[in-house]
């Protein structure tokens, strides 16, 4: 079948969106930008298209009416199975490249020891993989390197102890091999994982297994589908590293305009935060871009300045939001410099602030500066939609609900849960329309993410 | 028989030392790493003590210098450059410029022989060339912090990280990652990045000829130090000469304890007279 | 029609040739002053009085010219680090940096000629306030004379005659006594009133030159290349006869290009075709600006009416020189400089050439280091959209410091903002058809 | 009232972004009007002549919320054109029926134009100051000025200003910089008993009180603290001086004072020590004015040194007469007037070995802790090295 692919390559998360001829949305896919985006264009890309799979099993199964009522039971741990089967892959082979980089390491003396440890624990993050995924799992992010990162330093400490290994030198072996294990695209196993984690889910749905031969049918019959990818369009912070032609690239500036247009055809304004960039655009009711506005060359204010104060605080990104809306106050803070994010926030500990209130300061404090760009892009108009992977955080979303109100009266704020997508949406709605409205054909795309 | 404590609570770590009548006794140093910097100072002070066998009462004066102007124990307080001053013409006394780089901020002091600062310069907000964005950057290649300045010596093409602001410069870093730069030639542009920066902030100072003595916790990094000759032939400063001290990141909790036992000294003066 | 193309390119070039010879002449004669017993003055571009300064034969420098030479030669990053190593701010102008780091260097100018010492310094205060501190940190560092000329604010808009008679008065009390003295020369009105003559011809052309912009496609670019075109108007030429021919050829020159329906010449050859046309206000960045023009004709954008060719004078609103009254209308060049106008005329002026000039929107290239330009440009930025309907755009840059220049983040915002307008110009015409 | 009541009434006033001091001032009579000034300097004898009252515009401080006014400039610019703005937009500068924009800077001057878009229907000068000190020319271009606002308040009054009143207005600001020299002379004596965290609050009260009232107050607050001795500690005396437009958080300032230093002369809200003496009663009023700011008023990074040897004179008067031992260059970030006037006050200071330090701030700064580093390093290295 026919799918329109749209790729947005941000500063902190590449995500990717497939839509198909009617535009319906297939599947999304999101990974960590690194530093290869080919790399991270690609896995996103790849991502999207299984969870591309999986509607489509939905729409199979639901078809054949096998699984009733159990239907997203199903798939839900059908889904979690795939990804225990991707983590244990991923994981071999870091463990792999861990033992490869204690050879060429200089450690000495001390490297048989710590090949020991690391095989010691391994073994213990094997045996733990499966709890990751069990329903409700609390993971950190879904980044294998998130994943991986934070249960080898919280399991690392005590095997370092016990094995009487330095965990600086463990942590240094993880540092060196993690960026060649995420780095590394695993297209081949996809079909075999999703294969696997059936029978898993056989086991664990013993109800399911009754019927499992007439669940296979659909399953294979989607799995063999194939998806063409018809036009892919590429957007974002990193569009120009794209192996893409200029017919192939979209300013993510239109893309967010569109995207948000798409989710909320009423939408007037529109106010992006991302990783690195702040943007704030006016579309009109077409969806066209009437004007916008970024944040300048200073990244104050932005998504890193949360990830800044997440890694000063141990805490994972999503975990900041719930801390600050325990606040029972707002602790005024003026530098939302990014790297001093940490200073200001020992500084305000010690003077004896609490730290959720704190929080609640920090997430009022780039609101705020996200309320200076949009009020020098026109202000806000009804409706207003905000999009980029701060609108996950709900502190954010508090300040800047009781901001708008503030300044600008009742407004309809718009927000997505897939809002982080919404460039990516632009961007896959571009795709279509190239072919769909203008009658354009692909390009040849540069070999690796046509691969 | 004078005995002095010295703390210098950083951002980065916790250093504390023991002096009897100029003498070094003892020294502690404790990476922060999320932990309370306060408990940090309180139980560096209790080990110098007990590796000496005194007891708080022994102590005449306890002072501190950095970010501990609260710490309840303090005798004193002393500003961070003054005592980098005096530390640094302890370690070394033909330094006649002592630099400072610590986990956020940067700085210059032009010294005299005795310590005494002429004139200083602190960098601005931006943080791009400060330690722990090195760090950062240190971790993000995989490199660890022992390991930068031996590779970053190696670099044949230093490649420089032009942004002033460090969450921009991450990115370049990134950037350049994906062009296939080696990481000895990434961390070596850091280096001279960082090291310009010193540079112009010594010049700021006045000071023109002399010993510069690196001080804090980036001071043995070899890789900066040498990207900081190279950046002081760059700039024509060649009256300095830059160099460091094994014990370089006690520089300012050794300056406030002897800070300490001048101000004792002139406080037990000022009693006498008064009783007298 | 061949042979009329190399005919072009020959007149092009002899225009290009004119004011290369005519730059380099002059830093040539304000090397070699001192030897060749002549005194030298140093003054501004906004309000540079060189008429006046010709009739004491002084030897012309322009602080600010030299600061923009050497970043078009990629030399003022250094200047400018050497400035601030000697104490000044990481914060204020580049321009004033870049002229007290070449002096730190030893004063060897652009073309690599030492630049004497001036002899005086003629501080003409006009639309920008950091002037005086310039001249200030000059004459404190080299103890040269300095004479202060302060033209009032069109704060609410208009020139009153006590601003005129003020200015005016200084001239004749201060500032011509001082460079009487200074220079030994006598003051002769005559004189003034003959360079004068040849200025309002040379004004004349150039705004023939500029105006051609408002033909489709649109022979010039009124920014990127009007900044070359303004160059002997706005130095040291402005009354030199040199200069009359030189804005006469160049109009010819541009006038053809225009009835052969050529569009711009851009260092890549010609324009790849006009598809946006912006009016540009703001300075542009000097120490890329090959790389920054190219982002524009690269997308086919032409700028047709810019404000910065307006820093030396404002001519197309039908202010000229005039001879028979030599010192009120010196005065009234001052008062009249584009900074010295009030912000209501500033947005006023530029609604006015985004309709004389036909454009497509607005872009404003605000500089870091020009308070006088760029604080409150993103009011300028709002009132035009709204006056105009046509959409704005807001980029930063600064004129020599490299570091503040971001080609990604610029090119970034550029290519936004042409596809927008893309993007809205089909809309329009799927709702026309 | 004891010295704290006074003080806290003076932060009331301080911390009241609502101006409602104007507002009560206003409607107490009918038809009172008020006209708001930025700094550094402007006549408000004749907008006191009109009946009105003349209100100091310093900025919104490190408490206000900017929204609206950051949409109007790039971070390349300092801070109080865009908090000014936020008061005017949020409303809180409502109470104004007018504004005045000495001649500062750039900065400044290009607000007075954009206040004229923004905020059409209400009274905007731009209002020049000569940097020509000849009384024929530049005083003759500075009396047409002042006339000019003259005539423009008498048109919103209603009522013509004559020569008399303007003359009382004189007289009555005579007292009020009279009472501002008091206070300068008693800090520079007793530092310990008048803390400049409170000195600043004191004066900044006459930014909306009327001038009558204010010099009531700095009295009020010299006799009350004379009253409760306080701690002498052993700190540097040092000279403040670059703030003399954007002004630091109260924060700043007491960062300063624990760091260990007494600020014995500073540039804070200088229009209200601008004029050096009393402006004489005996001539005609404008020209009596004008004749005060050309030859006898403070000097400031905004205005022209005439010759060389000029420059730094006020300074290294202000360290000399107060007896400061240093002299701490605390200029706002991105102000070019303070910041290249820097490098020149230095070298005269270095030329007089008088110690110097600089730093940078933003009205909204909330770090202190290098601010602290830098004054206390400046302080210990004056009090440890004085007797050597
Ligand atoms: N689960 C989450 N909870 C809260 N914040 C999140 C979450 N995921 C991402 N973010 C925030 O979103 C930012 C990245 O946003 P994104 O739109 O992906 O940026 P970009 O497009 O620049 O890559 C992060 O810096 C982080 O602050
Ligand atoms: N052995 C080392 N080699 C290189 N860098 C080091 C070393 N030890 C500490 N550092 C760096 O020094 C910084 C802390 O220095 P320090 O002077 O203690 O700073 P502060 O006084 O601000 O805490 C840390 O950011 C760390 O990156
Ligand atoms: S370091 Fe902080 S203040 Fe500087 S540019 Fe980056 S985010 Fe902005
Ligand atoms: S501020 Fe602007 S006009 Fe003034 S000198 Fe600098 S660049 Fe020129
Ligand atoms: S702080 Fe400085 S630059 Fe800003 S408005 Fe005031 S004088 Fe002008």
């Amino acid at each position: 079948m026919k799918t329109f692919i749209g790729i947005d390559l941000g500063s902190t998360t590449t995500k990717a969106l497939v839509i198909d001829e009617k535009r319906n949305v297939l599947g999304r896919g999101i990974t960590n930008s690194r530093s290869n985006y080919d790399t991270a264009a690609t896995i996103a890309k790849q991502e999207a298209l299984v969870s591309a799979r999986f509607y489509l099993f939905h729409n199979a199964l639901e078809n054949s009416h096998i699984l009733n009522g159990a239907l997203d039971a199903f798939l839900g741990q059908l889904e979690r199975d795939f990804r225990l089967e991707q983590y244990l892959e991923q994981l071999a082979d870091l463990e792999q490249v861990c033992q490869r980089n204690v050879g060429s390491a200089k450690f000495g003396d001390a490297a048989k020891g710590v090949g020991l440890a690391l095989a010691k624990l391994f073994s213990l993050l094997k045996a733990e993989a499966p709890q990751l995924f069990v329903p409700g799992a609390r993971r950190k992010s879904d980044f294998f390197r998130d994943i991986a990162g934070a249960q080898y330093l919280a399991l690392g400490e005590k095997v370092a102890k016990d094995a009487g290994v330095r965990y600086d030198m463990l942590l240094n072996v993880f540092d060196r091999s993690i960026i060649e294990v995420e780095n590394r695209v695993y297209a081949d196993s996809i079909k075999a994982h999703l294969l696997a984690a059936l029978e898993r889910t056989f086991v664990a749905l013993p109800e399911a297994r009754a019927f499992s031969q007439r669940i296979r049918k659909p399953i294979q019959s989607v799995l063999d589908t194939e998806l063409e990818e018809t036009y892919v369009v590429g957007t974002g912070y990193g569009r120009a590293r794209l192996p893409f032609s200029k017919e192939h690239i979209r300013s993510e500036i239109l893309c967010h305009g569109l995207g948000a247009h798409v989710m909320y055809p009423k939408t007037a304004t529109v106010l992006d935060i991302g990783g690195q960039d702040t943007k704030a655009i006016q579309v009109d009711p077409h969806g066209i871009v009437e004007s916008f506005q970024m944040n300048d060359r200073c990244a104050a204010g932005c998504g890193r300045y949360l990830g800044y104060i997440a890694d000063e605080m141990n805490m994972g990104l999503h975990e900041l939001g719930p801390l600050a809306m325990k606040a029972t106050k707002t602790v005024r803070i003026n530098s939302t410099c990014t790297v001093f994010a940490g200073a200001e926030l020992r500084d305000r500990l010690s003077l004896g602030e609490k730290r959720e209130d704190i929080m609640a300061g920090l997430h009022r404090a780039i609101i705020l500066r996200a309320m200076s760009i949009l009020a020098r892009s026109g202000g806000i108009r009804d409706q207003f939609t905000f999009t980029g992977g701060v609108a996950k955080n709900e502190a954010a979303v508090k300040s800047l609900t009781s901001l708008v109100r503030e300044n600008y009266g009742e407004v309809t704020l718009n927000i997505d849960p897939d809002s982080i997508y919404t460039g990516a949406l632009g961007a896959a709605t571009f795709a279509w329309r190239a072919v769909v409205e203008e009658g354009k054909s692909a390009e040849h795309m540069g070999e690796k993410v046509a691969a | 028989m004078t005995c002095t404590v010295g703390i210098d609570i950083g951002s980065g770590a916790v250093k504390t030392v023991l002096f009897r009548d100029g003498e070094w006794l003892s020294r502690r140093a404790e990476r922060i790493r999320r932990r309370d910097p306060m408990e940090l100072a309180k139980q560096g002070y209790e080990e110098v003590l007990a590796e000496q066998n005194l007891k708080p009462q022994d102590v005449a004066y306890v002072a501190t210098t950095g970010e501990g102007e609260n710490v309840k124990f303090a005798t004193g307080h002393f500003y961070s450059m003054t005592t980098h001053a005096r530390g640094g013409v302890f370690l070394n006394p033909q330094a006649r410029a002592v630099m400072d780089i610590g986990a956020l901020n940067g700085r210059a002091i032009w010294i005299d022989e005795r310590g005494k600062v002429l004139a200083y310069k602190m960098t601005s907000q931006c943080a791009s060339g400060s330690g722990q964005f090195l760090e950062n950057i240190a971790r993000y290649l995989g490199v660890a912090v022992e390991e930068i300045g031996p590779l970053s010596q190696t670099s044949k093409n230093p490649e420089k990280v032009s942004s002033i602001c460090a969450v921009l410069a991450e990115t370049d870093v990134i950037n350049m990652v994906s062009r296939g730069i080696a990481t000895a030639d990434i961390l070596k542009g850091i280096h001279l990045s960082m090291a310009s920066r010193l540079a112009k902030l010594l010049k700021v100072t006045g000071i023109v000829k002399g010993l510069a003595l690196l001080t804090g916790g980036l001071a043995l990094d070899e890789g900066l130090l040498a990207a900081l000759r190279e950046e002081l032939v760059n700039e024509k400063i060649v009256g300095l000469t830059a160099t460091n001290h094994p014990d370089s990141i006690y520089a300012g909790a050794i300056g406030a304890a002897l800070w300490g036992a001048f101000r004792h000294g002139r406080l037990s003066e000022l009693q006498s007279r008064a009783a007298a | 029609m061949s042979t009329a193309t190399a005919k072009k390119a020959v007149l092009k070039e002899d225009s290009m040739w004119l004011q290369k010879e005519m730059i380099n002449r002059n830093y040539h004669e304000v090397a070699t002053a001192h030897a060749s017993g002549r005194k030298v003055s140093a003054t501004f571009v906004p309000g540079n009085l060189n008429e006046l300064l010709m009739c004491f034969d002084f030897a012309r420098r322009l602080p600010e010219t030299d600061a923009l030479q050497n970043g078009l030669r990629k030399k003022s990053g250094k200047m400018i680090m050497d400035a601030e190593r000697d104490g000044h701010s990481e914060d204020v102008c580049t321009y004033v940096k870049a002229d007290l780091g070449m002096m730190l260097q030893g004063d060897i100018g652009p073309t690599g000629e030492p630049m004497p010492k001036p002899d005086v310094l003629l501080l003409s205060y006009t639309g920008c306030f950091t002037f005086m501190k310039w001249f200030e940190l000059v004459r404190q560092k080299y103890d040269c004379e300095t004479v202060m000329l302060h033209v009032p604010y069109q704060g609410d808009g208009r020139v009153n005659p006590a601003m005129r008679e003020y200015v005016v008065k200084q001239l004749k009390d201060k500032v011509i006594p001082t460079l009487e003295r200074v220079s030994g020369v006598k003051f002769d009105i005559d004189r003034l009133r003959g360079y004068m003559k040849e200025s309002v011809k040379a004004e004349e052309d150039l705004v023939g030159v500029l105006q051609t912009a408002k033909q489709r496609p649109s022979p010039i670019d009124g920014y990127f290349g009007a900044v070359y075109y303004i160059g002997p108007m706005f130095t040291a030429f402005r009354g030199v006869p040199e200069a009359t021919r030189y804005y006469s050829v160049l109009r010819k020159e541009v006038e053809e290009r225009m009835r052969a329906g050529k569009g711009p010449v851009t260092p890549d050859g010609d324009h790849p075709g006009e598809k946006y046309r912006l009016v540009v206000e703001g300075p542009p960045n000097w120490t890329n600006f090959r790389d920054f023009w190219k982002m524009f004709y690269d997308e086919g954008a032409v700028v047709v009416a810019s404000t910065y060719s307006k820093v030396g004078g404002v001519y197309d609103f039908g202010f000229r020189h005039d001879p028979e009254h030599p010192l009120e209308s010196l005065a009234d060049y001052c008062l009249g400089c584009y900074t010295n106008l009030n912000f209501p005329q500033r947005i006023d002026m530029i609604c006015r050439y985004m309709d004389e000039y036909q454009a497509d929107g607005l872009l404003i290239n605000s500089i870091k280091s020009c308070n006088s330009f760029s604080a409150g440009q993103l009011l300028i930025l709002r009132e035009v959209e709204k006056r105009t309907g046509k959409p704005a755009a807001f980029i930063e840059s600064d004129l020599v410091d490299p570091r503040y220049f971001s080609a990604a983040n610029i090119k970034n915002r550029l290519e936004s903002y042409f596809q927008m307008i893309k993007q809205k110009r089909g809309a329009a015409q799927a709702v026309a058809a | 009232m004891n010295v704290n009541q006074v003080v806290k009434r003076c932060e009331g006033l301080y911390e009241d972004l609502d101006f409602n001091a104007v507002k009560q001032w206003k409607v107490a009579a009918p038809g009172r009007k008020a006209i708001g000034y930025m700094p550094i300097y402007v006549p408000r004898e004749i907008v006191h002549a009109a009946g009105m009252l003349p209100v100091g515009i310093f900025g919104g401080g490190d408490q206000l919320e900017v929204i609206q006014g950051d949409a109007y400039y790039q971070s390349y610019i300092c801070r109080i054109p865009r908090s000014t703005l936020e008061l005017g937009l949020t409303g809180r500068l409502d109470c104004l029926d007018g504004m005045l924009f000495p001649s500062i800077c750039d900065v400044i001057r290009n607000l007075s134009g954009m206040w004229q878009i923004m905020f059409k229907g209400k009274y905007v000068k731009y209002f020049d100051l000569p940097q020509n000190y000849d009384d024929a020319t530049g005083g003759q271009f500075y009396v047409h000025e002042m006339r000019t606002l003259r005539s423009d308040l008498e048109k919103i009054s209603g009522k013509a200003i004559s020569d008399q009143d303007l003359r009382k207005s004189i007289s009555v600001y005579n007292e009020n910089r009279k009472a501002v020299r008091e206070l300068y002379a008693y800090r520079a004596q007793k530092p310990w008993q008048a803390p400049t965290s409170e000195v600043y609050l004191v004066l900044r009260a006459g930014c909306v009180l009327p001038p009558e009232e204010h010099t009531a107050l700095i009295r009020d607050y010299l006799r009350e603290t004379e009253k409760q001795s306080r701690p002498k500690r052993d700190n540097a005396r040092i000279v403040l001086t670059g703030s003399f437009c954007e002004q630091p958080p109260l924060g700043l300032i007491k960062s300063i004072e624990m760091a260990g230093c007494y600020v014995v002369d500073d540039d804070f809200q200088l229009i209200q020590s601008w004029l050096l003496d009393d402006v004489s009663l005996e001539e005609n009023p404008l020209e009596a004015l004008s004749k005060a700011f050309l030859h006898r008023s403070a000097s400031t990074a905004s205005k022209y040194d005439v010759k060389k040897e000029d420059k730094g004179q006020f300074l290294l008067r202000q360290v000399k007469t107060r007896g400061a031992e240093g002299v701490i260059f605390a200029a706002a970030s991105f102000c070019d007037p303070a910041l290249l006037e820097r490098p020149m006050l230095q070298e005269i200071l270095a030329r007089q070995k008088i110690p110097y330090t600089a730093f940078k701030y933003a009205e909204n700064t909330g770090q202190m802790a290098p601010i602290r580093e830098q004054a206390g390093t400046f302080a210990d290295s004056i009090k440890l090295w004085s007797a050597a």
